[in-house]
């Protein structure tokens, strides 16, 4: 379990510049920095914002990270979907709360 | 855009609001808000934070998309200093000599204090990620926080911000859940305490959405004013905001 | 280096800790202690800040210096965060998935669970910048640490760690006041409450200096072991260490 | 009043690595991200440990600013003892508490 290293990554890349030039000038260096199960380096990398949204991402986190690879409002929000649809419900995080 | 006769009669009564909050002739203006991740994250999540810094920069959005220039607020340090000694003999709140403003704060800021004149204290609550600040805790630092403006010499006003029942950023998106905001908002104006404190996290969640987790601002602000009851000047579903959009004023007893 | 007799007995006690601790056989660890700017600071200085981590990091400092190799400490998140949502119906502590271990939890870690074999919940309190967590707040705290240990299924042990008087990083750093040391652990042994939190922060400060402000973490365990008294298994000034070094028990009622 | 640009730029120097690689590569680059007074620009050029801990600064972040200018530890002692004979008392902070 390291989504909290997920959304720490979308957290810099959101509020730290130097760390989103790093990452559009070589993502995977600043993805080395942390650890992640493989299904988190694949969605990440991908990006499969749908798999992150299953995966627990916060939206408030995830619509950056979707929005620094150009989607638009409406394909992150279908990208979503699409990640329910693939994967099933949310499995962890604060839109999980509902399940536990 | 939001349709502008929605929009417009939103608007004025923000304007209504800034006049009664310049009439009052307040010394510092407290803004309770929630933010998202714009200062605090999941290593170092406080249940409350009080600003205490010389002066705030806002707007960590886009100043085109979000239509404010970057602009720096003035803050109240002496004065945010006391107020935080005086809410921890009850409240353990962090405190941060730095905080960037997010829309939160800085949208209704830009309606209220539009010169940006006058000194402001950022509140932050917990609405963002479990375990959540839990709602009888926010009565107490309500209560808390109007016996240490009490207890200053300035003239503070308070304002709280944030949205009711809404789901940012997920696949619902848009969804706004009207009837509970209306039920909400009753409860709120007519300070009803033990209604306001019923809610669970759960309920809200399935009802209101993860957004709805901010009514913690909305029960702050009663507790700050137990006792006595509202005005609801505005509120209206505004689909493109993707959220129930409100403005109240609280008399003091 | 100290001299070799009284650090053996230093070490001894904290062997005969370890080993009171083992005994025990606790299935979680819980660490309060008051870190130097390592995790936390004055953008989000937390009064009380509760780990909520898989793992934890540490040291922070100088491996070969401190003699603390890089480790990862277990942590224990499913009982952290049952732990933090039951003592927030009190006390308002921010929670953390994230902490570097400084030399103030990994070495008496190192002493008590060498192989760090046993899952670990660190806590801070805030004894470094003022505002100050208030005394009062940290019985408050410590009462409601234990009722949340006692409201679990697991066996879990507390720890606090900290210096007495000392003047760290300052002019007077090496300076002890050995008789207020002595005089404020006789109030801690015996568990006067009254006597414990009647200190004030300026009086700390003269007597104590800024590292007194860490008898926080002192008052929070006997909080948590309110009604009981506890064996002081060594104390004495040790310079070069910079504190007086305190190695004591606390039974459970 | 700027003491805490002056402790975080210490704080950053002394938890983040990357910071640390570029002050000691070029350290006006990294203090031109701050503001600061023109006493505590002077104090943190020179260093000036001293002034730095009469203005205030916590010796939990002043110790490591000290050590990466190369002072032992009896050194950085005895310049902070120095600060207070030039300087007078501390003037802010926490060791300021029983001044106010
Ligand atoms: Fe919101
Ligand atoms: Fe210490």
């Amino acid at each position: 379990m390291s989504l909290y290293n997920v959304q720490k990554l979308i957290y810099q890349l959101n509020r730290d510049p130097k760390v989103r030039q790093r990452f559009e000038a070589d993502s995977e260096s600043v993805i080395a920095e942390f650890e992640f199960t493989d299904e988190e380096l694949g969605a990440l990398r991908k990006p499969d914002i749908g798999l992150l949204y299953v995966l627990g991402v916060n939206g408030q986190l995830l619509m950056h990270y979707a929005a620094l690879h150009g989607y638009e409002w409406n394909e992150y929000l279908e990208a979503m979907r699409e990640g329910v649809r693939q994967h099933g419900k949310v499995r962890a995080g604060v839109y999980a709360m509902l399940e536990s | 855009m939001a349709d502008p006769v929605v929009r417009d009669a939103f608007y004025e009564s923000y304007d209504r609001m800034r006049e009664q909050l310049e009439a009052a002739r307040p010394d510092a203006l407290i803004v309770v808000g929630a933010e998202h991740f714009a200062n605090f994250f999941m290593n170092n999540m406080p249940a409350f934070c009080v600003g205490m810094a010389d002066h705030y920069e806002g707007p960590i959005e886009d100043p085109d998309w979000i239509g404010i220039k970057p602009t720096r607020v003035p803050g109240a340090p002496d004065l945010s200093r006391r107020l935080i000694e005086n809410v921890m003999q009850d409240v353990d709140v962090a405190w941060a000599q730095e905080w960037k403003f997010d829309h939160g704060i800085i949208v209704p800021l830009n309606f209220l204090t539009p010169r940006y004149d006058l000194p402001v204290i950022p509140i932050n609550i917990n609405c963002q990620e479990a375990p959540l600040t839990p709602l009888h805790r926010c009565w107490t630092f309500g209560r808390a926080l109007r016996r240490a403006c009490d207890a200053m010499d300035e003239r503070i006003a308070l304002v709280g911000t944030g949205g009711i029942s809404h789901w940012p950023c997920t696949p619902d998106s848009g969804v706004i859940n009207e009837e509970w905001d209306r039920d909400f908002l009753d409860k709120f104006i007519n300070n009803r305490k033990d209604e306001l404190l019923a809610y669970t996290d759960e309920e809200v969640y399935r009802d209101a959405g993860h957004g709805g987790f901010e009514i913690r601002t909305f029960i702050t602000v009663a507790a700050a004013t137990e006792g006595s009851t509202g005005d609801l000047m505005y509120y209206a579903p505004i689909p493109i905001f993707a959220v129930g959009c409100t403005v109240a004023t609280m008399a003091v007893a």
